[in-house]
């Protein structure tokens, strides 16, 4: 693990963050845009860890930082989905370009 | 030297006057206004009697020259340590000799109007008024700073504004008291740019300081104001000519003299008032107040010559022309101040070239009897006749015999025939201009001819030619408009022979003024050949008038629609002032400033309506403008600007 | 040692006392007079706000991540305020409400984590409350379950500001990487402005951003504010964005104090873009909260200026400020939120001639937004100026006279907001209409909070008491 | 003397409005209120004088300070010199007046006698701060009354032309918010910090780059309130849709406000910069003046006559400011005093006749003075005075302006001063035709035959504004003394700034 250098793993975890943010930016599904979303909070994990790992190993703030955001990002989830749900209910459809009643 | 402050009283009383009928004269006096305003005048004019005759016999004098005196003063309003308007008296020959003219004239008019305006309903605001008009009349003779004279100015035209347009229910009226005042206005704003330079020069506004520094060639407020130019032209001639200009305004100089023949619209005895003691004298005074200042400057001199003589011809010429009799000497004052006025404007400061200074007082005297009785007596006839057209009157003389001698004696006057006041006076202006200036003597000696003229043919068509039908019993007036003109005739038939050199002068000492036999034939001849043709031409009816007139053809015309002045005066007005100052002026307002104004906020609006796309409703358009603001911000905060 | 976690967590302790009766309330029995309930309920939250101010003591917990002095304590005082007036405002909505007790306790925890957000003294602290303060008021916002605005605005919500919090936590990751840290007095020390660290500090702060509603991170903040009951409106336009803005000027000032050059032109542009921005799209709107939602961007866009003061003349503005805009704010959404349960009207054409059967009513929502407009005598006036006043005397060495041209787009743009304040107050005094809203019976709870608006809005300013008081806190 | 009665009374009073029933209560209460606040303030030149003859020569009198916002330098700072005591005595003219005839608002009465006190309460305050904070704060407190007022009780475009004035008054007051913040910041008490004192920002120089900056706001920003071209076109509109005593109140003191600060904030404070820039202050101001006079005598509309009429006579507040001479600032002020009279007396007037006649419009109206008399000559005088006739306060303002103006050697100033002493004639233009049109003439319709002279209610209050006229016309002494000081000590400022340099 050592043998890999710090900037191919930064590497991955942007690419894992814009990958999210252009799947942020063009699904049209909700659950999608909240996994995409999931994408970014996982780079962000990625980078607490690897940040903790590499550069600053004397303490575990970033490991923990990283539990805290997936634990966070599970109760986030919960709400979304419960809303999502409603919304569907009302709406019939779970496409976000459906649910733009209220604009300018 | 014990003038006490009674002299004060002088213009106060009618200012009490003023107060008094004005508040209360329509609710409490009613009838009684008048009688309460003769009586306050008449105090005035009592008081005003006793102080000529302290000022001219008793103290008036120091080593045989009359003196300035300043008996009261108060500061009303000061600038600066230097500068103060100044609320005070000035006791000098002139001075003194129109304050007994202002009052004495003045009274004549309200016992008159006593009759005149007897079934007036607003009875005790027109002697309120003529109070008012007396007072500020008064007030600007005494004044001891040209501020001051100002201040009086302003308030004599806003007396004339009051009474002319007193019949305000006629268009007519409303607006020759808007024009009267107008005029007089946009002249005063020469006047008061006069004063400025004046003031600004001399450091002062008192006059005698004034003028004792702007006449003494060694101060320094004397070689600032001669040395100083302004396009071409000292600063001195330019301040004294806008000075002129405020005095042309009130005394109807051409080209200014358009509010004049309209100013008719108000009571007749106003109009005698306004042109014989009052408003239209107050320029020449003015000049005459001015006069040392005016005698080390030729070149305004020569300004005022000119206008004075070509006002004088030019309203000869029209007067003979007009039918309404009122505008028929309403023109004859305009030419007899004329007369004063190049009389000023060809006399010097000393000696025997100060002559023309004492004519043209002098005829100013003579003539506010004349002029007052001539007034009179045609409102007298308007009284009875009901008209002031000529085609309506003739053959008075019958239902009328005190008018019609008053009014005799006054046309002799005023033509110059000898031994009536406006002989002597007329011959002393006439033999100032003859030393001083031939082209000037002989354009006046024309005009005087053309006075006899107009005077005559007013004369013979109102009293002789063929009587025209009279409805009811006409007769004369009461006592009480009888009563003043018989006065004034007195006043005209002897005015003449006071020794009026011998008070007034431009130096303050004595002039002898003899007469010239020799001399004044040429005067008498052209005045008695005036009146034969005007004896010719209207002692009897014919048309031999019309005939006249159509042989002159356009010049008659043009002096008949008074050489178009008035029209000229409406398109600058209407077309130049109003459509192209006024107009823009407004536009520009409502859609320039106004519209700038306008056009921020709805700018704004249209902004917000551009950019209301950014709110679309949609999640991804936010989070794409929430990450694109990010990046956005990094570049500008990390590379842009530091 | 238990004294001390009694004692520093005072506030936390006494909400968590609340959501635990609210809890076991809800354990029993189901019928409940409803209008006795949410008496009882305003009394607890009234203890909740007395007992904040009884006695607090300064100190700090768990190694270093939370701590608490009194300037905190008087924050959440603040913030405690705002719950109850927002309580009591919403009165007649939560009558005929059916889940009454569930309102409160989502309520109640995101008003915990913003208390927990204020004390932190660490990110992963400050990032716990943030997300507990969040993710409730999205539940919150769909509370009206059966209204399609209301799923839509939560949904609105909840996606924003995860994505918001996404990048928030990548800037703190990175902010991490460089620093080692997460401890607030370590960063301070640590930070010194390298490219990394800005561009880790504008994603942070466009987290903060998101949160206050800032340009160009406010999106969401109209369709939110418009689909979301009143009462929760109110909650997020003015607690939840007065909690943060108290967050971000503390660490602005003490964390990112090294980096100062950097983040005063941002919340320069920021703060001209919000004011012109918010003041641009409340020109156009119909919907009194949605034009509410604009007026509160615009606000933030102020408050912005008072932050680039960066003395204690700026913290204290823009404590001082908020402290206002709960009043402000709360005495307008209050008339809103009355108005739109009692009638179910929303727009401002509704609000033509409303003068005529409520006068009290016209008066408290106009003299509410006079303060919004910054109007003397109202503390609105005081606010704003000072505000002004903080960011004209910027001693920041690149603020100097640049400072006086965002002070001259300020002024300006309290201009533009002044007409639309106006427009309100004008269609409810001047316009008339065939069928203005009847006369409003209000009770005795919206009553009261009127009157603390009121009396807050008219005392705050020209009593410079608070001002003064809140000075020597920052001090 | 305590100043703060002057504010005290009015706020009481407004307060006891509130608790009042019907209309007969309401005005009752505001009717004693003002009285007693003209009686204050005449108590209150009394004590000046005393003072003053007493050997006070401090620059000004009856201070009370006490601090507001320590942390910020603010204090709650009054006190008053002549000039502050002229505008007083105006207000408390004028609103004594407006209450008068504002004597049958029934409706909503408690409202409006309620905004009217207290929008009396910002300026009575803004006359008397002396830190700028405190200012500024009366300065704002009295916009958004004359809003609500034109607003609810104004008539035509009401809605349009109230928009219009709140929103160019704000912006003025925010432009100068931003001049009196850069003058704060750059105010040094000795031990580094700032200060909204007026009495030591006078003493201190604040350095000329600063002025320079901030001049130009403060100055802008007052001139909106006092109708500076071209920032006036509130006025036209605001003074036309407004209900009498609003109009009265507007143009009589609100106006006054813009030209007060301008002279006491911008000018006493930043003297340098008032010379640099005092050309171009003459140059607008003589644009107003002129222009202002022709776009009167465009109007139809009276209240529209008056309203422009305001602007081109405002400009000689500001011409006299600009001038910078002694002489020319006793001028402003005094113009300020006699422009309030005179303008509210025009709508004290304007407003009977609106109010019986139902219309506003020159064409439709004449003969009035038949019917009306008192009211008549009441316009009669209101013009006469707004023409500059001697004898009423307009002529001595005027005049003193234009002495001050020429004490100027370069031709700048004279041909500047010529073109606003130019103005005499067209403002006699207007007025004239004015008063020839709606007062004399025929009688415009036979119904208004029927109609009633003025109440007495009316008759006192356009009494107690002729007499105020009058007093300075004739006596205009009293008013240069009382102004003269503190004319004066702004010029000591000014010509020792320049010696500074």
């Amino acid at each position: 693990m050592n043998g890999i250098p710090i900037s191919h793993i930064l590497f991955v975890s942007t690419a894992l963050f814009f990958i999210g943010m252009y799947g942020m930016f063009t699904r049209r599904n909700m659950i999608t845009m909240l996994m995409a979303i999931e994408l970014i909070l996982n780079s962000v994990n990625i980078n607490f860890v690897v940040f903790n790992k590499y550069l600053w190993p004397g303490k575990m703030d970033g490991i923990f930082f990283t539990i805290f955001i997936i634990t966070i990002a599970a109760a986030e989830a919960a709400v979304a989905i419960a809303i999502i749900i409603n919304l569907y209910r009302s709406h019939k459809s779970i496409d976000v370009e459906d649910a733009a009643e209220m604009k300018y | 030297m014990n003038y006490s402050s009674y002299i004060a009283l002088i213009p106060l009383l009618p200012l009490a006057g003023f107060v008094l009928l004005g508040l209360f004269g329509k609710k409490y006096f009613k009838t009684f206004s008048g009688t309460i305003g003769i009586f306050l005048l008449l105090a005035s004019t009592v008081l005003a009697l006793y102080t000529a005759y302290q000022y001219f016999f008793i103290n008036g004098k120091v080593n045989d020259v009359y003196q300035s005196i300043i008996p009261v003063k108060y500061t009303w309003l000061q600038f600066s340590s230097g500068t103060s308007i100044d609320m005070g008296i000035i006791l000098d020959p002139i001075s003194v000799m129109m304050m007994v003219v202002v009052t004495f004239v003045s009274l004549m008019v309200h016992i008159f109007s006593l009759g005149y305006m007897k079934s007036e309903e607003r009875f005790g605001t027109y002697y309120s008024f003529l109070s008012l008009f007396t007072f500020s009349m008064l007030g600007l003779v005494v004044a001891s700073n040209i501020f001051q004279i100002y201040i009086f100015w302003e308030l004599v035209g806003v007396s004339s504004y009051l009474l002319i347009g007193f019949y305000y229910d006629r268009p007519s009226a409303v607006a020759a008291s808007k024009k009267a005042f107008v005029v007089t206005r946009f002249a005063d704003l020469g006047f008061l740019i006069g004063i400025l330079i004046l003031a600004f020069e001399g450091g002062t506004l008192d006059f005698n300081t004034l003028i004792q520094r702007l006449t003494d060639t060694q101060s320094s407020q004397f070689i600032s104001i001669t040395t100083a130019s302004f396009l071409g032209v000292s600063v001195l001639t330019w301040a004294l000519t806008l000075v002129f200009i405020g005095g042309a305004g009130k005394s109807a100089m051409f080209p200014l003299h358009i509010w004049l023949p309209d100013a008719m619209e108000g009571p007749t005895p106003v109009s005698a008032l306004i042109h014989a003691a009052t408003m239209v004298v107050a320029g020449v005074y003015l000049v005459a107040r001015l006069f040392p200042v005016f005698s080390i400057n030729e070149s305004s001199l020569h300004i005022v010559t000119w206008v004075g003589m070509f006002s004088a011809l030019l309203a000869a010429i029209i007067a003979c022309t007009q039918t309404d009799i009122k505008r028929v000497l309403a023109f004859s004052t305009m030419s007899q101040i004329g007369y004063m006025m190049f009389a000023l404007g060809v006399a010097h400061k000393n000696g025997e070239t100060g002559l023309g200074y004492t004519a043209s007082m002098f005829h100013l005297f003579t003539h506010a009897f004349f002029k007052s009785l001539l007034f009179l007596c045609a409102g007298a006839i308007i009284h009875l006749v009901h008209s002031n057209e000529m085609q309506d009157m003739g053959g008075l003389r019958k239902f009328m015999p005190v008018t019609h001698l008053t009014f005799l004696i006054a046309c002799l006057a005023i033509a110059g025939i000898p031994p009536f006041a406006g002989f002597f006076s007329k011959e002393e202006i006439l033999l100032a201009t003859y030393h001083a200036n031939k082209i000037v003597y002989v354009i006046a000696l024309f005009t005087s001819g053309l006075t006899a003229f107009y005077m005559f043919r007013l004369y013979f068509s109102i009293f002789w030619n063929k009587p025209k039908e009279l409805h009811g019993h006409p007769h004369e007036g009461t006592f009480s408009m009888k009563f003043p003109l018989i006065i004034l005739a007195t006043g005209t038939m002897v005015a003449g022979f006071i020794p009026f050199g011998h008070y007034v002068s431009s130096d303050g000492k004595i002039l002898e003024t003899p007469f010239h036999l020799n001399f004044s034939i040429a005067p008498v001849l052209f005045a008695l050949t005036g009146i034969l043709l005007a004896l010719w031409m209207y002692k009897k009816e014919s048309n031999r008038p019309h005939r006249v007139a159509s042989a002159l053809g356009g010049l008659y015309h043009s002096a008949y629609k008074k050489f178009y002045m008035d029209e000229i005066y409406l398109f600058i007005t209407k077309k130049i002032i109003f459509n192209l100052v006024g107009r823009p002026a407004n536009w520009i307002d409502k859609n320039i400033v106004d519209g700038t104004m306008n056009g921020i906020a709805y700018s704004t609006a249209k902004i917000s309506g551009w950019i209301k796309g950014i709110q679309s409703g949609k999640v991804q358009g936010y989070a794409l403008y929430f990450f694109s603001g990010i990046i956005l911000l990094v570049i500008v905060v990390l590379y842009l600007w530091k | 040692m238990w004294n001390d976690y009694l004692q520093l967590m005072k506030s936390e302790w006494m909400v968590i006392i609340v959501i635990f009766i609210l809890l076991f309330l809800k354990l029993g029995k189901k019928e409940r007079n409803t209008e006795s309930l949410l008496h009882f309920i305003n009394v607890l939250l009234f203890i909740n706000l007395a007992s904040g101010f009884i006695y607090h003591r300064d100190g700090s917990l768990f190694g270093d991540m939370f701590h608490s002095n009194s300037l905190l304590a008087f924050e959440k005082n603040v913030l405690s305020l705002g719950t109850l007036i927002i309580s009591m405002q919403s009165f007649h909505w939560l009558k005929n409400h059916k889940h009454i007790l569930e309102f409160y306790i989502l309520l109640l925890s995101t008003l915990l984590g913003m208390f927990f957000m204020l004390s932190s003294n660490n990110l992963l602290m400050f990032y716990l409350g943030l997300e507990l303060s969040t993710i409730p008021l999205a539940a919150l916002a769909n509370f009206d379950l059966e209204k399609r605005v209301s799923s839509e605005a939560a949904m609105k919500l909840i996606l924003s500001s995860a994505f918001s919090s996404g990048l928030l936590l990548f800037g703190i990751s990175m902010l991490y990487g460089s620093t080692g840290t997460l401890n607030y007095l370590e960063l301070s020390q640590q930070l010194t402005g390298t490219p990394l660290q800005i561009l880790s500090f504008v994603m942070f702060a466009a987290g903060f951003g998101f949160k206050i509603s800032a340009v160009p991170f406010h999106l969401w903040t109209a369709d939110v504010y418009e689909g979301s009951p009143v009462a929760v409106t109110s909650y997020l336009s003015v607690i939840s964005k007065g909690a943060i803005l108290f967050v971000f000027v503390s660490v602005l000032y003490q964390v990112f104090h090294h980096m100062a050059l950097a983040w005063y032109n941002l919340i320069f542009i920021i703060s001209v873009l919000t004011m012109t921005i918010g003041n641009l799209f409340a020109l156009r709107q119909q919907n009194m909260k949605r034009f509410l939602a604009f007026s509160s961007i615009s606000q933030v866009g102020f408050i912005l200026i008072g932050i680039t003061g960066q003395s204690a003349a700026g913290s204290a503005s823009v404590i001082y400020f908020v402290l206002i805009y709960v009043f402000s704010n709360l005495g307008a959404f209050g008339v809103v939120s009355l108005v739109s349960a009692l009638t179910g009207k929303e727009t401002v054409n509704d609000y033509k001639g409303f003068y005529k059967n409520n006068r009290v009513l016209s008066w408290v929502l106009a003299i509410s937004l006079f303060s919004l407009a910054g109007i003397p005598p109202t503390a609105g006036f005081f606010g704003k100026f000072f505000l002004l006043l903080a960011g004209a005397g910027t001693t920041h060495q690149s603020g100097g006279q640049i400072n006086y041209l965002l002070i001259v787009i300020a002024a300006l743009n309290m201009v533009i907001s002044l007409y639309y304040y106006l427009r309100i107050i004008r269609a409810m005094f001047m316009d008339s209409t065939e069928q203005p809203i009847e006369k409003i019976k209000s009770s005795f709870s919206p009553n009261l909070s009127f009157i603390i608006c009121i009396a807050g809005i008219l005392i705050t300013g020209i009593a410079s008491g608070a001002y003064n008081y809140i000075y020597s806190l920052v001090k | 003397m305590n100043l703060n009665l002057l504010l005290l009374i009015p706020i009481l009073t407004a307060t006891a409005v509130l608790f009042c029933k019907g209309l007969k209560q309401v005005r009752t209460v505001s009717f004693l209120g003002s009285a007693l606040q003209l009686a204050l303030s005449f108590i209150l030149m009394y004590y000046y004088w005393q003072e003053r003859t007493a050997g006070n020569n401090a620059a000004f009198l009856f201070e009370d300070n006490f601090t507001w916002f320590a942390p910020l330098h603010i204090n709650y700072h009054i006190g008053v010199d002549g000039i502050s005591i002229a505008m007083i005595l105006l207000t408390s003219f004028v609103v004594f007046a407006g209450i008068l005839v504002s004597w049958k608002m029934e409706q909503l009465s408690k409202e409006f006698f309620f905004l009217l006190l207290f929008l009396s309460v910002g300026a009575y305050g803004f006359f008397i701060s002396l830190d700028l904070f405190t200012l500024f704060f009366f300065l704002e407190l009295a916009v958004i009354p004359k809003f609500l007022l034109i607003g609810i009780w104004g008539s035509g475009k009401k809605e349009y032309s109230a928009m219009k004035l709140a929103l160019m008054l704000m912006g003025g007051s925010a432009l100068v918010f931003v001049g009196l913040a850069g003058l704060f910041f750059n105010t040094n008490t000795g031990d580094g910090s700032h200060t909204f004192d007026i009495l030591q920002i006078a003493q201190m120089h604040i350095p000329v780059a600063v002025q320079k900056l901030f001049f130009p706001f403060v100055f802008i920003g007052f001139g909106i309130f006092g109708a500076l071209f071209p920032f006036h076109t509130w006025v036209p509109d605001g003074h036309s849709s407004a209900p009498t005593a609003a109009s009265m109140f507007l143009a009589g003191i609100s106006m006054k406000l813009g030209g007060y600060g301008c002279l006491r904030v911008a000018t006493y404070l930043m003297p340098d910069a008032a010379q640099q820039y005092s050309t171009i202050i003459i140059v607008l101001s003589c644009i107003a003046i002129l222009y202002g006079a022709f776009a009167t005598m465009m109007q139809t509309d009276l209240k529209y006559i008056n309203a422009y009429s305001s602007v081109s006579h405002c400009g000689f507040v500001l011409l006299g400011i600009g001038m910078l001479t002694r002489t020319a600032i006793t001028g402003a002020v005094m113009q300020m005093v006699s422009h309030g009279l005179m303008t509210a007396l025009f709508f004290a007037c304007i407003g009977m006749i609106y109010d019986r006649t139902h219309t506003r419009q020159m064409s439709q109206l004449g003969g009035l003075l038949k019917i009306m008399p008192f009211v008549s000559t009441v316009f009669v005088i209101a013009g006469l005075c707004s023409l500059g006739l001697p004898g009423f306060s307009g002529f001595v303002a005027e005049v003193t302006v234009f002495m001050g103006s020429w004490e100027h050697k370069e031709a700048f100033y004279k041909i500047s001063t010529i073109i606003a002493c130019a103005s005499i004639v067209v403002t006699a233009v207007y007025i004239l035709r004015a008063v020839g049109k709606a007062i004399m003439g025929p009688l415009a319709k036979t119904e208004y035959g029927l109609l009633k002279d003025a109440a007495w209610n009316e008759r006192v209050a356009a009494g107690l504004l002729i007499i105020g006229i009058v007093a300075i016309g004739v006596a205009p002494f009293w008013l240069n003394q009382l102004v003269g000081p503190g004319a004066e000590s702004i010029m000591n400022n000014i010509s020792n700034a320049a010696v500074i340099k």
